[in-house]
Formats: C-alpha cells, sequence, structure tokens
C-alpha cells in the first residue's frame, strides 16, 4: 500500500507525502514557496499554452492562398498585416507577465525577511565533511545542549539558526521549512525557521561536498514546546552510566580507545570535537547524517566497518574484535 | 616511427600510469584489516642512533609515502589530533622540528610511523589504541611531506589556514640524517 | 540549378595593404587587447573584492611597497612612448631606415624595463604566500610582466625581420605600426596597475 | 631596390586574376592548385582550411559527446534504483563532473564554434577566415585540452569536483592530487580556443563581409556569431583568470581562495559565473541563429520581424552580463542587490519571447514544409519554452533557494541546453550536411531518431522536476528509498536509454549518408544565404567569383542570378577586404598559406601548460619552445619580397 503511495503521490504533486519535499509547506518560508511557486506556474502555463497554441496554428493551419508570401510569389519579404500589431501586444503581455512575477517574488521575499524577526530560538550549525554539528544555546548561558546531525524545534517558534562551516561549502537545506543557506568557510551566514506544523522532517546538504555529499542529511523533529523542553532537559544530562558489564567494556572502550580521540560524550573522559558528540546518540534517529535508520543491526554494521557503509567517511574502521564490537554496541545503545 | 620510439613510448605510458596511479589512489581502508604493529618498531628503532642501519624496512610504507590521498588525510589529522600543539607546522616548539633534516628515531616513513606509534621518551606520546595503524601510516606519509622527503605533485601548497610556512610544494628535500649530536 | 554569373565590378586595382581599422591584422590585435584588458579588469575587480574585506589595505603588520623600483619603471615606460610614436610615425611614412634606426632603441628600453620589472618584485614587502593581499599584487606585477615579456619578444622577431629585405614589404610597416599601438596599449595598462600597487596600499592605512 | 613608399605607390603587378576572361574549369583548376592543402599525413595536419578546421571540430566535438554521453548513461543506471551500489561514491563524482565539464567545455562550446567557423565564411562571401592560422592553433589546442581531461580521467586522475569547481574544495587542501590543476588546466586549454576562433571569427565578418553585404543584410546566423564572439572575448578572460588563481593557490601557496589568510570562497564564484552565465548564451545563441535560417528556408519566407531578431540577440548578449549572482542566491549576499539581479534575470525572457514570436509569425505567414529541420526546429521551442519558463521561475529568490542545487535545476538547464541548443544543433547539422559533404541525410532516419530524441528526452529530464520539488539534492550519487524518487527516477533513466540510442541513431544516419547517402546539388533546400550559392561541398576556395550581395535573401531575390565582382589574384591566396560598415571593397588582402607551425605551437603550448600543473618554472621554460614555435610560424618563408605579397 506505502508503495502504491510512493508512487502516485510523486505524479499527483499534492505535496503532502514526503518528509523532504519542497512542497511540504511546513514553515513559514515553506509556505511562502508554495504559494509562490504556484502563482509563478499558472502564469508559466498560461503563457506556454499560448505559445503552444500559436506554434501549432502557424505549423497546421489550412492556407487558403498557399504560398500568399513565399519565395514563390516573390513577396517573401513583406510582412502580413497583422504581424506588427500582434508583435506589440506579445511583448506587451510578456512585460506585464514578468512584473506581475517580480513584484509577487519581491513581496514574498519580503514577507520572508519579516516574518523572521526577534528570534526565539538560537542554533548554530557547523558544516563538516560529512555531518552536522548542532549547538543550541540558550538566555542561560551556562547551559548548552550539542548534539549532531538532528535538529529539534519547537513548533511555532521563531529559531534563527546560525551556520559556519569547517572545511568546504555546504549548503543547509530542510525543503518542508525553508529555502537553502550555503555554510561557507571565514563567513558566518543565517536562515530563520518558522515551522507550523508538528511532524519529522528531513534536510540534506544541498552544495556539493566531497565524497560523500549524498550522505549528509539532518534529522529534523518538530514537536510540541512541551515535548521540546523535555528533550531539551535530557540533552542537558550527561551521558548515561554504563549499567551491566558488557555497557561498561564499552564505556571503557569508547572513553579510552580510539573512539575517545575525535567524539565528545559529556560526563566522560572523551571529549574530543573532530566528530559528532555522541552525548545521547542513541536518542537520534539515524547514524551517520542520515546514512543508515538508527537500530542495533545497523549499528553493529556501521561500527564494525564505517567504511564500507559509507565510504570515504572520515571515521576509520578499526577492526573491533567481536567481544569490543558487542561491548561498544551496548554502550552505545544506552546513550539515549 | 622505429620500434624502439614506439616501445619507449609505451613504456613512459605504463610508467605515468602507475604513477599517477599510486599517486591518486583513494584507500578508504588500510588494506590488512588489524594487523599488529608497524614491523619497524624492533628495538634498535626506538633508541636514537643511525636510522640507516635500521634492520626492518616496512614494507607497508610505500603505498602511504607519495600517495596524495594519503598525505592529504595525514594533514587533517595533523591538525585534529593537535600535533601543532608541539611541532607546530613542521618548525617545532615543545616537540622537535619536522621540517629540518635531523631526525632522532629515523626519517623514513616506517621509523616515524613507529615513533607515532609507540611514542617517544620526553614527551611524545604513544597513538597506539588512539588511532588507527592506517591513520598513523597517513600522518608519518604527511610528517614525511614537511621536509621535503615525498613527490611534490602529491602533496598540497597549503591548508586552509592561517600560513606560517612557504609553500608545501616548494619545500627543500632535506637530507635524511640522525640528529646525534644535537641534544634539543 | 546553377546560378548565372553576373559580373561587376573589377578589383584589381584596390591596394594590398591599410593602416589603422582597414587592415585585418589591426582588428585582430584590437581584439587581443581588449581580452587582456578584460583580464586586467577582473583581476582588478579582483583587487578590490579582496581589499574590501580588510579595514586596513596594506594590512599590519605588513608595509606597502617601496615606490622607487615601480615609479622609476613609470617613467620609464612613459618616456618610452617617444621612441614608440617616431617608429610609428616613420612606419606610416614608409620610412624603412628609421624604423631599422628606431627599432634597437625600443629593444634596449624593453631590457631596461624587464631588469627594473625584476627589482620591482623585490621591493613588494611582501611575498606572494604570505596573504592574500600579497597574492594578488604579486599577480597584478606578474600579469603586467608577461606583456612586456611577449611585447619585447615580438620587437625583437620584428627588428631582426626589418633588417631583411622583407622590411621593404610595406605591409611588414603595418606590422610595425600595429606593435606600436600594443606597445602603447602596455603602458596605458600599467597606469592603473602601478595605482593598485603601490598607492592604493597607501591611501588605506 | 625599390623603397617601401615606392612600393606602396606601385600599381599591381601584371598578374593572373579570376575574371569574364578566366573563369569555369579553368579557374578552378588554378584556384584549387593555390587553395588546396598539401597532400600527405603532415599537409593534413597544415590544414588551415576553415572548412577543415571547423569540420575538425565539430567531429572532435560530436566524440566528446559521445564520451559525455556515455558517463551520462552510466549515471543514470546508478540512479535508477535507490541504495544502488552500481558505482562507487569517489567513482561518481568524477564522472559527474567528467560529464558537466565534457559537455559544457569540450562539447556545446566547440561543436558551437565549429559550426561557426565552417559557415561564417561562407555565408558572408569571402575566401578563407581572418586568420586561418590561428584558428589552426585553436584547433589543436582545443583537442590538446580535451585529450588532457580524458587521458588524466583514464588514468585515475579525473577530477572530482564538480563543473564549477568551488574552493575550498577544489582548493589545495580539500582537492587533494592533481584532480583540479587537471580540470583547471583543462579550461585553460578551452579558453585560449575559444578567444582564438572568437577573435578571428569577429575579423571575419567586420572585415571580409561580400560587397554590398550592410550590417542589416547579415544573415542571422552570422549576427549571432558575431555576438557570441564578442560575448567569449568580454567573458572568457574571467574564467581563465579564476583557474589560474586557482592553479596557484595549489600549486605556489596563494591565498586567493583561503578565508583564513584575507582571501574568500566567494571570489572564485564571481569571478566562475561572471564568466558562467554568458557561456550559456555562448552555447544559445549561435542555436537561434541556426533556428532563424532553418525557419526562413523550409517557410520559404524571409524571417518576420528581422531588425527585432538582432536586437534580440545583441540584448541577450549584454543582459547577459548582468545576471551572474543568480547563481549564488543561497549564499547570503545582501538582500537588496537580489531584486536586482532578479530583475535582470526575468528580462533576458524578454528579447527570447520576441524572438520565438518572430519564428512562430515566420511560419505562420510562410508555407512551412515538414523535413526534418524543421521538425527540430519545432521540437526545439515546445522544449526550450518550458526550460526558459522553469528559468523565469528560479530567477524569483524565493523559489529559487527551494529549486537551486536540486534536480528540478538539472531539468532546468537540460531543457534550455539540450531543449536550446542540441535540438537546433542537429537541425542545422542535417539542414548544412549536403553542403559540407555533397550528400543528403536519410530523411527516414532522420525522423526516427527525432521522434526518439524528442519523445526520449521528455522521458527523461520532466521527472527530473519531480524529484527536485520532492528534495532531491543534484550531485548526490545515491538517494534513500521511501521519499517517493523511485519513480522519476527510474523514468528519467529509461528516457536517458533512450535518447542515447537516438543520437547513436543520428551519428550511424551521419555516417552512413557520407557514403551512400543521395547526392546533393548546390542548393537541395532552395536556402537564400550565400552558402547555397556555391558547390555542394564547397571548392578548397569557397567562390570562383566574390559575389555582390545587394537584399538580406540574395539567392531569392537574384532569381537564378549572381552578380559578383572579380580581380583577385589565382595563384596566390587572397582575400577581399571591405568596410565595416557598408561592406564596400577596400583592400585586397593576402590570405596565410598551410603551415605545420600551428600545430607545432600548439604542442609547445599543450607541454608548457602540462608541465605548469607539475612546476611553477614550467611557466617559464615552457615559453622558449613557444616563442620558437611562434617565430617561425609568422616568419616569412620566400626569400626576397614580392610585390603583390603573400603569407607564407
Amino acid at each position: 500500500m506505502s508503495r502504491v503511495a510512493a508512487l502516485i503521490l510523486p505524479l499527483a504533486l499534492c505535496g503532502c507525502a514526503g518528509f523532504q519535499n519542497a512542497l511540504g509547506g511546513d514553515g513559514g518560508e515553506g509556505a511562502n514557496f508554495v504559494r509562490l511557486f504556484v502563482l509563478f506556474t499558472a502564469v508559466c502555463t498560461f503563457m506556454y499554452l499560448l505559445v503552444m497554441a500559436g506554434l501549432f496554428a502557424a505549423v497546421l493551419r489550412r492556407r487558403r492562398n498557399a504560398d500568399e508570401l513565399t519565395v514563390d510569389t516573390g513577396k517573401h519579404h513583406e510582412s502580413a498585416p497583422l504581424v506588427t500589431r500582434a508583435l506589440a501586444a506579445w511583448a506587451i503581455l510578456i512585460g506585464i507577465g514578468l512584473m506581475a512575477l517580480t513584484v509577487a517574488s519581491f513581496f514574498t521575499d519580503r514577507s520572508n525577511a519579516a516574518i523572521t524577526r526577534d528570534p526565539q530560538l538560537s542554533v548554530k550549525v557547523t558544516g563538516n565533511q560529512w555531518w552536522w554539528d548542532v549547538q543550541y544555546s540558550f538566555a542561560d548561558t551556562s547551559k548548552s545542549i550539542r548534539t549532531a546531525n538532528e535538529l529539534h524545534l519547537p513548533v511555532g517558534v521563531r529559531a534563527e539558526v546560525t551556520l559556519e562551516s569547517n572545511d568546504v561549502i555546504h549548503s543547509f537545506w530542510i525543503p518542508n521549512l525553508a529555502g537553502k543557506q550555503d555554510l561557507i568557510p571565514g563567513r558566518v551566514t543565517d536562515i530563520q525557521l518558522v515551522p507550523r506544523k508538528t511532524g519529522l522532517y528531513r534536510g540534506q546538504c544541498a552544495e556539493f561536498c566531497g565524497v560523500q555529499h549524498a550522505h549528509m542529511a539532518l534529522d529534523v523533529t518538530v514537536e510540541s514546546k512541551a515535548e521540546f523542553l523535555r528533550w531539551a532537559a535530557a540533552q542537558l544530562q550527561p551521558a548515561p552510566a554504563p549499567r551491566t558489564p558488557l555497557e561498561l567494556a564499552g564505556y571503557r572502550y569508547i572513553t579510552t580507545r580510539e573512539c575517545s580521540v575525535c567524539h565528545n560524550l559529556s560526563g566522560t573522559p572523551a571529549s574530543a570535537s573532530v566528530g559528532p558528540d555522541l552525548t545521547h546518540f542513541a536518542s537520534r534517529r539515524s547514524i551517520a547524517a542520515g546514512t543508515l535508520p538508527m537500530n542495533k543491526g545497523n549499528l553493529y554494521g556501521w561500527v564494525a566497518d564505517p567504511q564500507s557503509q559509507k565510504p570515504g567517511t572520515k571515521m576509520p574502521t578499526i577492526g573491533l574484535s567481536p567481544d569490543e564490537l558487542h561491548a561498544v554496541v551496548a554502550y552505545l545503545q544506552r546513550l539515549k | 616511427m622505429s620500434s624502439r620510439f614506439r616501445n619507449s613510448c609505451a613504456i613512459l605510458a605504463v610508467a605515468v600510469l602507475l604513477g599517477a596511479c599510486d599517486r591518486e589512489e583513494r584507500q578508504s581502508r588500510a588494506k590488512p584489516l588489524g594487523e599488529t604493529v608497524p614491523a619497524a618498531a624492533s628495538p634498535d628503532t626506538i633508541y636514537p642512533g643511525d636510522p640507516s642501519r635500521a634492520r626492518y624496512v616496512d614494507a607497508r610504507g610505500a603505498s602511504y609515502e607519495g600517495n596524495a590521498f594519503a598525505i592529504a588525510q595525514g594533514q587533517q589529522l595533523y591538525n585534529w589530533m593537535n600535533c601543532v600543539g608541539c611541532h607546530a607546522h613542521g618548525g617545532g616548539g615543545m616537540g622537535p622540528a619536522l621540517m629540518d633534516e635531523k631526525w632522532r628515531y629515523g626519517g623514513r616513513i616506517d621509523q616515524i610511523a613507529a615513533s607515532i606509534y609507540q611514542g617517544r621518551p620526553n614527551g611524545m606520546p604513544a597513538w597506539r589504541s588512539k588511532l588507527t595503524e592506517d591513520q598513523i601510516w597517513q600522518i608519518a606519509a604527511y610528517v614525511r611531506s614537511l621536509s621535503g622527503q615525498v613527490r611534490k605533485d602529491a602533496v598540497s601548497a597549503r591548508a586552509d589556514s592561517v600560513s606560517n610556512t612557504p609553500p608545501q610544494t616548494q619545500t627543500v628535500r632535506q637530507p635524511v640524517r640522525p640528529a646525534d649530536s644535537d641534544q634539543q | 540549378m546553377s546560378l548565372r554569373t553576373n559580373f561587376t565590378d573589377d578589383l584589381s586595382a584596390l591596394p594590398t595593404h591599410a593602416f589603422s581599422y582597414r587592415s585585418l591584422t589591426w582588428w585582430g590585435i584590437i581584439g587581443f587587447m581588449v581580452i587582456e584588458g578584460v583580464a586586467f579588469a577582473v583581476a582588478a575587480a579582483a583587487y578590490f573584492f579582496l581589499m574590501s574585506h580588510e579595514q586596513e589595505w596594506a594590512p599590519r603588520p605588513w608595509e606597502p611597497p617601496n615606490l622607487i623600483a615601480g615609479t622609476l619603471f613609470t617613467i620609464v615606460m612613459l618616456a618610452s612612448e617617444i621612441p614608440n610614436t617616431m617608429v610609428k610615425k616613420a612606419a606610416e611614412k614608409y620610412d624603412t631606415a628609421a624604423v631599422r634606426r628606431l627599432l634597437p632603441w625600443i629593444v634596449g628600453i624593453g631590457v631596461l624595463l624587464l631588469v627594473i620589472r625584476g627589482f620591482e618584485f623585490n621591493s613588494l614587502n611582501v611575498l606572494w604566500y604570505e596573504n592574500a593581499y600579497g597574492s594578488i599584487i604579486w599577480a597584478l606585477l606578474f600579469l603586467h610582466a608577461t606583456h612586456i615579456a611577449t611585447d619585447w619578444m615580438d620587437t625583437v622577431v620584428l627588428w631582426r625581420l626589418m633588417r631583411t629585405p622583407h622590411g621593404e614589404e610595406p605591409r611588414r610597416l603595418v606590422d610595425v605600426d600595429e606593435n606600436a599601438l600594443y606597445w602603447r596599449f602596455v603602458w596605458l595598462t600599467w597606469l592603473p596597475i602601478y595605482l593598485l600597487i603601490y598607492w592604493v596600499p597607501r591611501f588605506f592605512r | 631596390m625599390t623603397s617601401a613608399l615606392e612600393k606602396a605607390k606601385a600599381p599591381p603587378a601584371k598578374v593572373p586574376r579570376d575574371g569574364p576572361r578566366l573563369t569555369g574549369d579553368k579557374l578552378h583548376a588554378r584556384l584549387s592548385a593555390t587553395w588546396e592543402r598539401p597532400r600527405g599525413f603532415i599537409g593534413w595536419l597544415s590544414s588551415v582550411d576553415h572548412k577543415d578546421i571547423g569540420r575538425r571540430y565539430i567531429v572532435a566535438a560530436l566524440v566528446f559527446l559521445a564520451l559525455g554521453g556515455a558517463l551520462a548513461v552510466a549515471m543514470r543506471l546508478q540512479l535508477s534504483r535507490p541504495q544502488n551500489d552500481l558505482i562507487g561514491a569517489a567513482r561518481y563524482n568524477e564522472i559527474f563532473t567528467m560529464h558537466g565539464t565534457t559537455m559544457m567545455f569540450l562539447f556545446a562550446v566547440p561543436v558551437m564554434q565549429g559550426m561557426q567557423i565552417y559557415l561564417t565564411p561562407l555565408m558572408v562571401g569571402t575566401r578563407a577566415v581572418a586568420f586561418p592560422r590561428l584558428t589552426a592553433f585553436s584547433l589543436w589546442t582545443y583537442i590538446a585540452g580535451g585529450c588532457l581531461l580524458w587521458i588524466a580521467f583514464l588514468l585515475n586522475v579525473g577530477p572530482d569536483i564538480g563543473w564549477f569547481a568551488y574552493p575550498p574544495l577544489s582548493g589545495p587542501q580539500y582537492g587533494v592530487g592533481k584532480r583540479p590543476d587537471i580540470w583547471a588546466q583543462m579550461v585553460t586549454f578551452t579558453e585560449v580556443a575559444a578567444l582564438a576562433v572568437a577573435v578571428s571569427l569577429t575579423a571575419t565578418i567586420l572585415k571580409q563581409r561580400a560587397p554590398g553585404m550592410t550590417l542589416a543584410r547579415m544573415p542571422i546566423f552570422v549576427w549571432a556569431t558575431l555576438v557570441t564572439s564578442l560575448m567569449v572575448i568580454f567573458s572568457m578572460p574571467s574564467v581563465a583568470l579564476a583557474s589560474s588563481f586557482l592553479l596557484s593557490d595549489r600549486l605556489v601557496g596563494t591565498h586567493f581562495y583561503n578565508p583564513a589568510e584575507r582571501g574568500d570562497a566567494l571570489l572564485w564564484q564571481h569571478l566562475f559565473w561572471f564568466f558562467g552565465h554568458p557561456e550559456v548564451y555562448i552555447i544559445f545563441l549561435p542555436a537561434t541563429g541556426f533556428v532563424s535560417e532553418i525557419v526562413a528556408t523550409f517557410s520559404r519566407r524571409s524571417i518576420i520581424a528581422y531588425p527585432i531578431v538582432v536586437l534580440s540577440l545583441v540584448a541577450t548578449g549584454i543582459l547577459a552580463f548582468g545576471l551572474w549572482v543568480h547563481h549564488m542566491f543561497a549564499t547570503g549576499l545582501p538582500r537588496v542587490g537580489y531584486s536586482f539581479f532578479t530583475a535582470a534575470s526575468m528580462s533576458v525572457s524578454i528579447p527570447t519571447g520576441l524572438q520565438i514570436f518572430a519564428w512562430i509569425a515566420t511560419m505562420w505567414t510562410g508555407r512551412p514544409r515538414m523535413q526534418v529541420p524543421l521538425l527540430y526546429v519545432i521540437a526545439f521551442i515546445i522544449t526550450f519554452v518550458i526550460g526558459g519558463l522553469t528559468g523565469v521561475m528560479i530567477a524569483a529568490v524565493p523559489l529559487d533557494l527551494q529549486l537551486h542545487d536540486t534536480y528540478f535545476i538539472v531539468a532546468h538547464f537540460h531543457y534550455v541546453l539540450i531543449g536550446g541548443a542540441v535540438f537546433p544543433l542537429l537541425g542545422a547539422i542535417t539542414y548544412w550536411f549536403p553542403k559540407a559533404t555533397g550528400r543528403m541525410m536519410s530523411e527516414a532516419l532522420g525522423k526516427i531518431s527525432f521522434w526518439m530524441i524528442f519523445l526520449g528526452f521528455q522521458l527523461a529530464f520532466f521527472p527530473m522536476h519531480i524529484s527536485g520539488l520532492l528534495g532531491m539534492p543534484r550531485r548526490v550519487y545515491t538517494y534513500p528509498a521511501g521519499m517517493g524518487l523511485e519513480l522519476p527516477n527510474l523514468l528519467s533513466s529509461i528516457g536517458g536509454l533512450v535518447v542515447a540510442l537516438a543520437v547513436l541513431l543520428f551519428v550511424i544516419n551521419m555516417l552512413a549518408s557520407v557514403r551512400r547517402g543521395r547526392l546533393a546539388p548546390a542548393n537541395p533546400w532552395d536556402g537564400t544565404s550565400l552558402e547555397w550559392a556555391t558547390t555542394s561541398p564547397p571548392p578548397s576556395y569557397n567562390f570562383a567569383h566574390i559575389p555582390v550581395v545587394d537584399s538580406q535573401s540574395p539567392l531569392w531575390d537574384g532569381k537564378g542570378e549572381l552578380a559578383v565582382v572579380h580581380g583577385l589574384r589565382v595563384e596566390e591566396r587572397e582575400l577581399l577586404l571591405t568596410t565595416v560598415m557598408s561592406a564596400t571593397p577596400d583592400v585586397r588582402d593576402p590570405s596565410a598559406h598551410p603551415s605545420p607551425w600551428p600545430v607545432i605551437a600548439a604542442a609547445a603550448l599543450t607541454v608548457m601548460f602540462v608541465g605548469s600543473i607539475f612546476s611553477p618554472w614550467a611557466v617559464l621554460f615552457g615559453t622558449v619552445p613557444l616563442a620558437i614555435a611562434l617565430t617561425a610560424w609568422f616568419w616569412p618563408k620566400t626569400k626576397e619580397p614580392t610585390l603583390e605579397p603573400s603569407i607564407s
């Protein structure tokens, strides 16, 4: 059934199906996009049909005097009396159409700028090859949340996302919520998100950024304010302590061995910032920036050999022994 | 066109092909999974001395040395692992300079890899069990490039960071010799 | 269907060469001057683009370039227009002897300019790999140096050619005329570059 | 010895000239002896005949089209289903970079310039291009650049940075190895080639038109050639400079694109798109020239609103330089500036809309004949207008921020480049094929491949609009299942295969027709411009006598008669120069003989360019062989000067 839906919906273009869909219109800018897109499509379709009508009429029309203005009559330079007037009308029509579209575009742009004044939540997203570093900062400066490859937003709250890059140019794009904004090394850019509907969305890097550009997604969760606060409170906690001997072994491995030189787990000796923060890793929807859905099997596959799941990723294949692998996965799953 | 000319053309083409392959090959993982210590870490290379007398040469070094991908990865790891903190961008600081000709523990790639792997007295930590061997080889390949030891067409002129050395592609190749007389 | 040929004018009395815009090669040279002029303009735009990010230009602690070599170069360059005009006039008057006499001077001035250019690179007070300011200044100076060098080469070849019997051909004098035109382009483009390299980094400190 | 002054004033020497007393077969024999290229392989290499060069340009470009097309098929196979593992990530990135680079730099621009080199001298009624050796040099430089890129790709040094190579990804740190250098240097090769052709064509059009062919009587295609050549001259230096900056960042450690040392990664984008946007029109405007010629011939009447069409070409050429920022809307530049670029981008559709009106009106008032070239024109209008209208959409900032860098854009630019340039090109090849080869292409095969291309194209590219809207970014080597992307991608892949087969069929038709096609008369379609006044294929000297023109459609108005001037030498290569505006005869000018030096100079340039990927010193040492080759190129080969000059 879902397969049938997947086949039909894109063609229907209704735009309510995908969780990564420019026609979703689930955010302030996104909704403006849908309105403007419909307007442009309508005007363009009208113009297109007009051109096609003219073209087919010109080609197919039955000619009373078969060679009226052709070489054979010697009048091939002459113009039909209506042509000049039609040309002028056509030019005026194009002009009016374009003017209307430009004005519409301009006002949409202004409305996009207006809905995003006075941000109530500020998030900093930093692009890396090939994952997103996400930091929330609050009025209480002692608190801050660091996570990766996921973005939680309370519905109806104006969020300002500050964008930076650590390496190459990336582009931040959550089509359901807003248009794109590039992350450029050496510059700070920003984008405003005003989600209107709760739900799960997906964002993706839109500027080619190297080998694994295809696997640089961002899981977006728009939730009620209460849920968001619950999530934030959980995120502020340090990494959960291991409960079983297996988890303890995993904890030891992660915090002292290869994992610890790149990853951070708050409240543990692992405090590097080269790779994604893992403090509440298991609470996320996906592994490795949307490469794999989060589940035990995928976690085994990823930790055992990331290079086969996402060839070229900066995370090396360590060559864990089976015991180490079991332990590491057990503790990673604990990181809710 | 004489056949000799044709043959030499063919040989040249093959050489170019192989050279390019070596330089540009992108290995996303080490070939032998889970191998042990670099072989050069035999006792006589751990201590100062003439590195040319080192007994073993680890053959794996060849696939990293002069490989552009390995050097680039090594460059990134060099920054990420904060090697800069002691060695700067090769100029040295708390740790010895890496862009001169003096090598206390040998300047071959396998000797450098062994130094990274095992650590060295007076502050150089051991990176075994922190980095994979693949990564250690990559850093070693990059360190070799700092003193101009590797082919110039495989190194990058600069990083996208504040520059405080002349471009790597212009580095003069330093002879590799032991630093017995030099007490840092 | 083959067309009937209807003969009209006889063109055999037309000249076989002409100066300025009546000459085909003149249009070619104008074409290349436009290309290079656009390249200089784009390089200057890049210069201002990079400059717009900076509070100070030249950025401290780098000192602006020393003026002596560049100014000397500019003076020699401007002075070279005197023999250049003389050659151009002589060519237009079909005075092969005068052209043969004057071309070595132009070649000599070219050598002098290339030598001074060497000192200019030495007086920039910044190296190309130190920062983007150094990069763009070096790029501008290098770009212009290639023009000096190519035009110098061109003049040497022309000088040798004029000394052969081919120098008696009127078309060769058109070549001399157009070479002189190109030299004007080279020194005209130098003037804004001189300002960009030597004076703008002083004004915006 | 007489002085130069006396020589300049001397009356013309008594040498054989064309005219009423020397015409027909006798003239043909003597002119052929003068204008034909020497025999043998060296003679083949030495050719400076614009017809040889144009043909080689077109053939080379079609070879690159086949190579780029094969890559497109590979990509479509990889994307035909989600999570496909047919091609790995790194290889896929190389493949799309090679596809884009090949199609833009090695196919689209060169094939248009090849057509222009072939047709322009025939259309303006002259015997050669203005700078034949420069044009030959350009051909070999272009081929060297193309070979550099493709040999590198086969040696596993193919660039993997996308066809617009944004730093820092293409910079020294993230662009690993020599891959980006290969790309950047290939750009330099093709820019040098394109600039040389542009200068040569501009001078040809301005100075070598047939007597009486005032600017207002030039065929539209010649106008399009003039406008695009000027656009090349004004836009290409920008990318040549940008790629030189990139190379020097990578080789000698300059900081143009390094923000940590006062550089800026966006500098590249400005420089690149200042070239990149005009580039699109450099490809598109010659195609509109084809369309205007084909529409007039097959509607059996002159084009309606000639001045409007010409002004549209010129206006498009100028506006094209004011649009580059619409490729950078997502970079976060000030919003005020965006509105200007939105308005400018949209306004480009006005001149294009007027041209489309003129073509439709021409067909309306004339009597269209449904042959393959006109079918391609109709397919062009149907397809291109869609691309143009989606172009209007993405000119609007709020829409572009969503659609930018998605498959919607991929669909858009394939609609404008394939629909807008390749369809007219295929029509133009069919149209001028008899002129170039003396044989007609098969009409039946032509119609089959036409319908396959037209329908296959729509199937391949229309679904991409949808996959883009559904959130599929461009340049991804795979995509997850369950996002609704399966069906549009599968359809695109099937359509892509159909197009590939159809293009193959078109090429088979060409190859078969060269050997066995129906023999073509001088003017098989009853066209009106001057190329139809000479035989099919044209002789090496193009025209036995230089034609005279007194209208926009000389062959139709001449009614079977062709006025000519005479008096050019037949023992030497000689051209007629006319004045720029009114085209009155002005000077008899010698034209260059064949010479091996252009190809040698191109080889020297290749050594220098390839060397400078590896060492900056190659720039210095490489000039020595280049200077030697150029000097030998210009140095006169005769011992003594003659009264009537020659370029040997």
